[in-house]
């Protein structure tokens, strides 16, 4: 995104919007993955450790779910590259 | 607008996340790996989210111009 | 709601916030849809385009939960009016 | 508290929209209109909704006075 | 949590931030339950006002979760002291 | 950071308690108490969801040492 419209007082401010944005955002990652991980691979509640197959589940759910992440994150970029390619285009 | 624009796309990008994770992976979790089914699974998941993104913001556009309710949608992310 | 305690700064400044919010409260209902709609009628990903089936669904779906929520909008703010009269009459 | 009564709001409605959505409203989607029997369902919907938000209130306003865990709740949305 | 690093004037402007996020995690705890208790006890729509079986299911889902929740966060609350003395005992 | 902590604490929280009700409590709503074996469940519930947040926390972090993708992540709450 294009900031130089912006006073450097309001990149500043912006800068830490987007930086306290990012915080969050990385904090919902990392407990939704929790959260998928845990109701995914955790259905036995005789005990209250997990058991080697519980664990290795959850080990194999987070990395899935971080390769995948970083697919989904790979594509989107390419397709909204595409998208404004083809919105400037339109407007010309 | 430049924050309006960060939240509609870090919005937009974590509920694809979340449905296409739906929609592909198998829950057994037995293997760390993306196998080349999910991959290729993801990448026309993501393409169609995109597209129903953008029907979504056809709809909303023309009933905000039609007068019915709702304001203006991004015709992209 | 009534506003009239705050002072003409204050009031300024709770103008911000609520745009902020309606902001905010417009981009969920609409990456909402966005999401509810792809969930219940993209199943198929064999392609990467959108079969005209699942085209009219999509369209059928946003159409419809736009209706759907200017109808509960509406019965929200009777049912809301109503439980304010009941709530004044009891507190005389 | 204007503001606290302003998110009470729009969230109480928020989830509303989902729940009475998820409620009445058939997921095939052949049609863009609601019918009959959905719009009906939706205005009972939303007044059910509203008596069970009073009773959480009440139960949630009563703990409170009892000494039980919890703040206070508004009696009307 | 160790707020003594930080400047009175700070600390204040934390205090509210704190502040306005408990009242916000009180809404939505509150609407969670709502929600929850609704969906859960609510499938008849053939009448607008609640059947008795309906509000007795009502009232006792708000409770019970209501001693859930303090249950659940009794266990946490001793499991992260106890994460943080073996996070302590570990740095030493 | 002390609001970082406390926003992850919180979400944390949330989400547990959540997912420990939809794992342990019988959602027929009979009896406004919980019993015995939903008491034990929702313990050990907790204990198991504080050892998976430390596992995926390990997991991110060594992700993040060995050049992968994510931040770094909290070892406990």
């Amino acid at each position: 995104m294009d900031f130089s419209q912006y006073s450097p007082a309001e990149q500043a401010q912006l800068q830490r919007v987007i930086e306290k944005k990012q915080m969050t955002d990385f904090i919902k990652l990392y407990s939704g993955i929790v959260e998928r991980c845990f109701n995914a691979c955790c259905n036995d509640f005789t005990s209250k450790t997990l058991s080697s197959k519980e664990e290795t589940c959850v080990t194999n759910c987070a990395d899935k779910f971080l390769k995948h992440a970083e697919r989904v994150g790979a594509r989107f970029a390419e397709q909204n590259a595409e998208a404004m390619k083809d919105a400037q285009a339109g407007s010309r | 607008m430049a924050l309006a624009e960060l939240e509609i796309l870090t919005d937009a990008l974590n509920r694809m996340m979340d449905s296409c994770h739906n929609k592909c992976i198998n829950p057994s979790y037995k293997e760390a790996e993306l196998n080349k089914g999910e991959s290729v699974c993801v990448d026309r998941c993501v393409a169609k989210f995109f597209e129903v993104n953008k029907k979504v913001g056809e709809k909303m556009q023309s009933m905000n111009n039609g007068g019915g309710a709702g304001g203006g949608a991004p015709r992209s992310f």
